[in-house]
């Protein structure tokens, strides 16, 4: 099976930092990522996933609004016919201090399928990818390149 | 409307502003007459231009800190706790992502709805929404200068208003507020809403009121080499200056290596006077510099341990102005406590090292060689493709990617560069993009790299970039496994 | 007996060594040969001269917290707390002030008290009433080394029990331990013990047990010129080293400007192996600054910016191990939680610097020169005066204020030199009593007062003095009125 | 009226620095110094307040004891038929953070007449003891010379 993934950050948010390091990890892993950048709605998630035939969402939110944000977007995904794609969600989803397993319980409960706190490096979501879809880890070959 | 780096006329400027005040509600209470009156009443020690110039002469550098809530009266409580408790020496009202929108419907929604909640469910002060009343009702209830700070691309009626209501300073810039706060607003646009910004701030100049400008210096916070951000301060200051500004505040954010950080705010100031007597600006310039910008340490007392070097950083580079982090920067908002406990170790750390400077360091003359060598070659090359017109050259440069800023979320952003630490931390190119760096210059910073890549045993690769970013959460600077 | 710098016989030794252990009844239970085997079969991670070294090789700055109190579960509680939560890599004990009077009949005393009253009624941990199964107990609790930390004139019988429990420093020495800390012993007796002490640790590396001793370096911690505090610490670096000690840590009480504090621990290192390789002396020397010993601030966010502060130079300076200081500095004795949050503070400084350094300042380098060259005065003058003999030097040195430690409490100490800032805050000479310092280096330094006297408008006096001490419960460090 | 002033550090304390400059201020105040150091008992005060004929009697203490050690003081002066000594105390008189008004009530009704915080600058002790001992300020003749 190939990943084909939607990336973006959702809703009033402009920070790009983290977006622009999944997109570019995601893409040496082999991935096919369609970014749609910061300030992302619920819909342009959805239009992006059907237009590209997606099976991942992968969505930021730093700006701890999160909540709000994503409330409902499981139930949108459904409707629009994308209830087998899986939906991962990650950043500083809530405003100020909380527990960390009461967050990652009520995104669950909202229908996201992997949760992550802020910091979580990409190749921890890279292999949770690998197991949600049944990716074979090709090794060597698709290790990071020297760019420079 | 065609962008050209030229002061507006004054008959241009009134006929746009019919416009800008019919934007919102408040707009219509914006008098330009009443303005010059209410500014030329206030008394000196609330004029932050002033001030600024003031901490210049006895070189002391000055504490402001960022806060804003939706309610007015929490408003006034919070800065003046600010003011009495934390020791500010400047005062901010940070403005909420709605107003930075334009989106006032929504800001007065969040009015009520604070109203109803009983605590802020906006993230920053809606001054537009406030109006000129509102705004003049917090200058009057304390003893400092105010400043609006916010990341709004179309600031022109935010402006207005703040201006109107006694407010001497406005941070911003058409590059600073939307290349790292947008996603598709075009830089012509922008361009030409901040000129609106400064001709209104070169209005009252005109009229004996000094208003200071100080443009976003960090940009996208993280690992932003200085000669990108330096080229970009200077920009909006040379772009400042031409529409009659004469009190510009430029910034820089702190990114770690204290050689480096002391040679970028040295070299920003130096360079950018040097610009403005080329083209015959008169300008009373200051400095300001960020606490670290990037992810803070979830733990209080480191968080207290990243604010402090980002002081002594401050001290020992001579910035006119610091702007200080909170120890709970990791987890969101601060409280007003949290908020006033980060300045209390900002001043401690600024009294401490008040007399002591880097003024013997080689190490710091040769990197203010570089960066300013570094961006000289991004300026010229502006100039080039702009035909000599530096607002056009802006446009044109983002366009091509030679003026290119790293991680940064508008489209109208080549993105192709990409910045890493050196084996000490200092921030240098691993990928270039398109920018018009000269080969010599290149040579230096390759060589740089390849140290460090040596030292890890490791090519120099996009994981050094990657690494670098989440160094810092380990409390890091640099992203190697030592 | 007579005091000489020369290495004690065994027998010498031995045959002291049994009026030693006759001092407290816990003396009975130390076994030099069981000792050894005991030191022998403790692996090399509690071991601190191995971790020091190492430290030194990786170029890292080691964190160690002061800590002791009076109950043995408590003091284990303590320190696994520090250890664990607080990310200590070397432990103390700090040993309570009876044992340092070696009044052990009132530490039992104590002991009987703190069990009774449930919380420490000693302000520290006392060592030889706990004796030697006792103090193996601490070090079994913990997996990193133990250091004792004290002010014992007389610590021949505590040397004695740490060594034997398997803690593998000590801190002190005859001029260190007792000019600053006691009112009329003499420096003969104090000399001839730490000799003892020194001898102890000798007699140990000799059977292949690598012991680290500390001379203390901050003395009386306040405005101590670093040429004083480096000639004592370097006299009593080779004092020990003639007893046979190879693992030794100079130290350093940050003074509070940078380039002179880095100068300092650097000019120390060097100065100091130089004259361990003239002497011919196989020493491994790593060394260690002292946070801030001055004044704190109450205020606790303010303590964070004068701990980050020591910190910052502890990395810049590439010292090897930094000792650290807590928020509640100013109001007495730490929590432990306190003690942790000022460790995880300087943690997380160390970390962000790690890769930073001073090496390209003109002013350090100048520094060191200078710092190198009074050191040289004093200690050939103590060779001098001693005929050759450095421990005999010592004694006529201080007898005649050729030697003088500024605010000593001993009858012993001239205490006619006086110090101050100079107008950047490095501590100046401002009166030298009777030290032969070189006319050249004497008019650098009154030149330097010269010019922070005609800043302040006034004369060099002992009000600078005065302001100075009083300057940095103000938060500054030069007692100015800026 | 001449001050003759007996200053020390009570109990097992040897910090020295105020001490110091406690001396050199008092000094060159004009006043008449007994200085016995550090590392001081109460009788050492009390017998050189006697020797000396003072008038007064500083006390410092800034490791934390300095309740323990005073007390009792008072009434060893009055024993001694120094009931007309002025006693004054100053420094970190207790352990821990505390409130100041209370410790310097209890200290007030140890008997002393004077309670300093730590860091009072010597000029505001000079203040009292001008004023509690009737002494005139001589002003300009007694600022401070330069030493150098």
């Amino acid at each position: 099976m190939e990943a084909k993934i939607v990336l973006g950050v959702i809703g009033a948010d402009c920070h790009s930092v983290g977006n622009k390091i999944l997109d570019y990890a995601f893409s040496q892993e082999g991935f096919k990522v369609t970014n749609i950048g910061v300030l992302s709605s619920q819909e342009e998630f959805i239009n992006a996933a059907i237009e590209t035939n997606a099976n991942m969402i992968v969505v930021s939110s730093l700006y701890g609004h999160g909540e709000l944000d994503c409330r409902g977007f499981k139930e949108k995904c459904i409707e629009a016919g994308l209830e087998d794609v899986k939906l991962y969600v990650g950043g500083n989803l809530v405003v100020g201090k909380q527990e960390w397993e009461p967050v990652e319980q009520r995104f669950k409960e909202m229908g996201f399928d992997r949760v992550y706190p802020p910091g979580t490096k990409p190749e921890v979501t890279i292999r949770h990818i690998r197991e949600d879809l049944g990716i074979e880890d090709l090794g060597e070959q698709y290790e990071m390149r020297s760019i420079s | 409307m065609e962008l050209k780096n030229k002061k507006w006329s004054e008959e241009r400027f009134l006929e746009e502003r019919k416009k800008v005040l019919g934007q919102w509600k408040t707009g219509e209470d914006v008098n330009l007459e009443d303005a010059v009156e209410y500014l030329k009443s206030l008394p000196e020690h609330k004029n932050f231009a002033k001030r600024l110039i003031d901490a210049k002469r006895n070189n002391k550098t000055l504490l402001q800190p960022r806060a804003g809530v939706a309610l007015l009266e929490e408003h006034i409580e919070l800065l003046k706790y600010l003011q009495d408790e934390g020791g500010a020496d400047l005062l901010p009202s940070t403005i909420d992502s709605y107003t930075r929108q334009n989106r006032y419907e929504e800001g007065e929604k969040g009015i009520e709805e604070s109203k109803k909640a009983g605590r802020s469910m906006l993230n920053g002060f809606p001054a537009v929404n406030h109006g000129v009343s509102g705004c003049r009702q917090v200058l009057e209830s304390v003893h400092i200068p105010l400043q609006a700070r916010h990341g709004t691309p179309d600031a022109r009626l935010l402006s207005e208003i703040i201006h109107a209501s006694g407010w001497t300073s406005n941070e911003g810039g058409g590059i600073s507020y939307n290349i790292p706060y947008a996603k598709s607003v075009t830089l012509e646009q922008t361009l030409l809403d901040w000129q609106y910004c400064d001709r209104l701030a070169g209005y009252y100049q005109e009229r004996g009121i000094d208003i200071n400008r100080e443009p976003f210096g960090p940009l996208t916070g993280t690992l932003v080499p200085p000669s990108i951000s330096n080229t970009i301060a200077i920009i909006e200051g040379l772009l400042a200056a031409e529409q009659g500004v004469k009190h510009i505040t430029l910034g820089y954010g702190q990114c770690g290596n204290l050689t480096q950080d002391v040679a970028a705010i040295k070299a920003l100031e130096e360079q950018a006077n040097e610009y403005f007597k080329e083209y015959g600006y008169d300008v009373e310039l200051t400095t300001v510099l960020h606490q670290w910008m990037g992810g803070f340490p979830e733990d209080e007392s480191k968080a207290f341990a990243v604010i402090s070097w980002g002081a002594a950083t401050a001290a020992l580079a001579g910035a006119t102005k610091v702007i200080v982090k909170t120890p709970h920067e990791a987890i969101g908002i601060p409280t007003k406590e949290a908020n006033a406990q980060g300045m209390k170790a900002t001043k401690q750390m600024l009294s401490l090292l008040r007399e002591q400077n880097m003024e013997n360091s080689k190490g710091v003359a040769d990197e203010i060689q570089l960066i300013k060598k570094e961006v000289k070659c991004l300026i010229d090359n502006v100039l080039k493709v702009g035909e000599g017109d530096l607002a056009v050259g802006t446009v044109r440069a983002f366009k091509n990617g030679m003026l290119d800023i790293p991680f940064a979320p508008s489209i109208h952003n080549a993105g192709k560069i990409l910045p890493a630490r050196d084996v000490n931390g200092a921030v240098r190119y691993l990928s270039y993009g398109n920018l018009p760096i000269s080969d010599e210059l290149k040579e230096i910073n390759n060589k740089l790299l390849d140290i460090r890549a040596k030292n890890e045993n490791r090519e120099v690769s996009f994981q050094m970039v990657v690494d670098d970013i989440f160094a810092v959460s380990a409390g890091k600077l640099v992203g190697n496994s030592n």
